[in-house]
């Protein structure tokens, strides 16, 4: 999924960087086709380059070397809201038909089941980002038909389309999964299967979600990773596999 | 550390020890812990393992946050004992995203009552916190999200160094600490160095806080750990991993508790209880950056 | 200079060219006068001399500011030859205090259509500047003063050091520099240094502005005289006198014009006609201050 | 008038500058019975100590070896509109029966007679401070029953009182003129006579303002500045008379 997810970024995009998988599918990409990648952390760090993998996303690597450290009014105010952010990472424990993203509850919020860690920045990062990139293992539990609780909001839901609230970002563009790639559909922007790993069945993929999965006419195929892309990851980028 | 707080922490305030990841006032939080207190309103983006060992402790009576996790590790599982079962006794939340709660830093620091942000829509937290609410834009109509001021009755900030009169310094990861200080009724500041006010005055575009506002100046070595403070010493990631383990198990955070919280007398006592290896691993290397030049 | 003013400063744009007293980029200005750039909306927080050459070049439209003098000497004669007399020809105002111009950058920079600011109540502001209103607080029902946000075309910022790709390090006063940069559309920034990459990122707390906003950078030396860039050159404050009896009369400011501005080349060309001994006045001594450990 | 207006700040103050006279008088304070004044400039310094007379409000002197530098946004929101401001100081063209002070236009807005500057940030100071000092020498013209432009509100006028507006701040509780002392009236802030210089005629103070001037029963008389203020004056603070 790192590698998949590292090749969605074009080089010189402003990457708003959460910890753990979209860090290393960044710093794959800086090392790379996208040399020219700036991350920027929510904690403030800005054109970062950790020399280790950071293990928070406020990691002191971060600072050391980085060209700017701002404030974090900064960050969500001028950089994110301003319109400067290219690209978000996000994950999440669920993700509907339409890309609502929840990372607060499992269950009702006042007598939850699982209580997640919440927010953060994913609801801000959802509505403002250029594009949005989720990274996440298909399963019928994490994509359901709607989510149990609108954490970052995707292209329609019980609030309207995303045209209709007038987001100012693009939502989630590209679904990165274990098995294959979804993206909105252009007329209702429910999740779609675009593109397929090697050696997958489509109707794999389908029961992996709790809708009736949609698949386009021409499929990608997507290439496994390259044997240096491995290299890099297991080898260079996270050699103690703190998150791989 | 412990007039400090005698002085400026009370049962039932609205506290806020601030710092993202970095510069976060655990020697604070544990002789909060020590001095009993009860009734306390803790507010912060992340609750971390600070508010974790808070909320065990039995000193928190409502926690407002916006990211409640263990960052890169796990779960926070006192917070979560308590929000999910009440133990050990319930602890009612008021929940934002980050950017909602840094603007209501900003707005508390601004003393405006309010603060705009273009946010919210087509999410399910405005449900969950009445507190946010509307505003419509006088000039294009357009109705953008608010949220309401935090004005803390005590700040506590960590830094790196400060003068006698607590004009503080700070580098690396600011956080919301400026705007947390601002906001506040009273301000706490420790710091890892007491320097003379011309060290100060040296640099003064490296100056966060103004030690007009500060009630209180601590000197505390080490005082962030198992936070960090860039250019000392590093985040101890180790026991933030270890903490997964500790905080599952209610009888096992008690027994850290009473052995690292309560089984010491301050800061020193906790840091010669670590031991000298994890000073030894964390104390930071030096890459010191050149000054420039203030003349004219 | 001259092919970052072409292609990023049009006819008819809003155009800022901010600084505090600091940092003001005069050459900026004086290559836009050359280029005969018309039909400005010139914003700033101070006219100072930088617009009243402008006005009298007759590169401007309309002017939005809050304090309209020569600092510490007089007047605006140009200025006010503008605006009281339509001379060389009208130009229209949009007058603030200096907190509501810094926050209709704040608004612009943060991409809000308007910021609340508690201020202007018992004033005739808003009598005469209707873009001046109000909000209400959806917690306490006060009723709190609105500025609209200021989002220029282009803004040229004056620092003391950038590297290439324009991030940019700027210390001493900061005045509206940052907002006024992420408020723009377009980014020019004129610095004292070009200085390599790894200047900026050994002290990346300094560093104001990120290179990926900025669409050009400019290496000009001694571009913000007769203003100032701390650690590099002090304030010519004579001039600033000067400017008094050379903008009272009409006629001795066109003749300035013509020898200052069209008169010479460049910046290059401007200095070597006021000679060496203003450089010799004017070079700052160093008072160069101690780093600080960015280790970890 | 720099010694009078020295005489109002207390040690410790936190007090908002303005160049020219308010500085002399900050200054002379400092040297005097206020070491521990902290001087704040709109310009973003704190706990300026200038080695040399500002000519400039954002003079490097300013900066050098202050305790803090604060981007403007700062300044106004956090420290001024915050609440942290005890004392600004303000000078004006006009000022008028309830200490309204006009730094905009004498005549009309649109066609005035004499431009000047404008608000500056007098206008946010005369609300959010503890306490105002004007000064300004007094003259019928400098002393009108009303001024031409509110820019800075005093104590009452045609859009409320104080209180009714719910000024956060004191507004101008002392003007220091070249004759005496005016203070607002607690009943209706109206300015009445509370302090005269010696040698000077309670009558003659009358003549130079544009309504009938109250003067207070018990006047204090305030005593000449001693030789040891002028000396620090004119040979220390303004030895070029910048602003004597």
């Amino acid at each position: 999924m790192a590698v998949r997810a590292a090749k969605e970024l074009r080089d010189g995009d402003v990457v708003f960087v959460g910890i753990g998988l979209p860090n290393l599918a960044c710093n794959l990409a800086r090392a790379t086709h996208a040399p020219n990648l700036v991350l920027i952390y929510e904690s403030g760090a800005v054109g970062a380059v950790p020399d280790r993998l950071p293990v928070s996303i406020g990691d002191p690597a971060l600072v050391t070397g980085s060209l700017s450290v701002a404030s974090m009014v900064d960050i969500f105010t001028m950089y994110l809201q301003g319109g400067r952010i290219q690209v978000g990472f996000l994950g999440g424990a669920q993700i509907d038909r339409y890309g609502n993203i929840n990372s607060t509850v499992i269950g009702p919020y006042e007598k939850p089941k699982v209580r997640l860690p919440g927010s953060g920045g994913a609801c801000e990062i959802a509505i403002h980002a250029d594009r949005v990139i989720v990274a996440a293992a298909l399963s019928p539990r994490s994509f359901p038909a709607s989510v149990d609780f609108i954490t970052s909001p995707g292209h329609a839901g019980k609030y309207g389309t995303r045209k209709e609230l007038k987001q100012p970002g693009g939502g989630p563009v590209r679904i990165v999964t274990d098995v294959g790639i979804l993206e909105p559909s252009p007329d209702d922007g429910e999740l779609e299967l675009v593109g397929i790993y090697p050696d997958v069945a489509v109707e794999d993929v389908k029961q992996k979600v709790g809708w009736p999965l949609r698949a386009r006419a021409k499929l990608e195929n997507v290439p496994p990773p390259t044997s240096e892309e491995l290299h890099l990851l297991r080898d260079v980028l996270d050699p103690d596999r703190l998150f791989l | 550390m412990k007039e400090a707080i005698g002085r400026f922490v009370h049962d039932g305030d609205t506290l806020v020890i601030e710092g993202f990841t970095h510069l976060i006032c655990f020697a604070a939080a544990h002789e909060i812990i020590r001095q009993r207190r009860k009734d306390l309103t803790l507010c912060r983006l992340t609750p971390d393992l600070i508010y974790d060992q808070m909320i065990a402790a039995g000193c928190a009576k409502k926690l407002i946050f916006s990211w409640a996790g263990n960052p890169g590790v796990g779960s926070l599982f006192a917070l979560r004992r308590a929000v999910e079962k009440g133990v050990p006794h319930p602890v009612a939340i008021e929940e934002y995203s980050h950017y909602g709660l840094v603007a209501s830093f900003a707005a508390g620091a601004a003393k405006l009552p309010f603060w705009p942000l273009r946010n919210y829509r087509g999410t399910d937290l405005p449900a969950v916190n009445p507190r946010i609410k509307t505003v419509t834009c006088p000039y294009t109509g357009e109705v953008l999200a608010t949220v309401p001021a935090m004005n803390p009755d005590v700040t506590i900030v960590h830094a790196q160094r400060a003068d006698e009169l607590g004009d503080t310094q700070l580098w690396g990861l600011y956080g919301v600490q400026k705007e947390a200080a601002f906001a506040a009724k009273r301000v706490v500041v420790v710091v890892e160095e007491i320097v003379a006010e011309t060290v100060v005055r040296a640099d003064p575009n490296r100056t966060l806080i103004p030690g007009f506002i500060v009630d209180a100046v601590v000197h505390e070595p080490w005082g962030a750990h198992p936070s960090y403070a860039q250019g000392f010493y590093d985040r101890d990631n180790d026991f933030y991993v270890a903490w997964e383990a500790i905080s599952k198990d209610e009888a096992g955070l008690q027994q850290w508790l009473a052995e690292y919280v309560y089984g010491v007398d301050d800061r020193a006592g906790y840091m010669d209880k670590l031991g000298p290896a994890v000073r030894e691993r964390l104390a930071a290397d030096d890459m010191i950056c050149e000054g420039v030049n203030y003349g004219f």
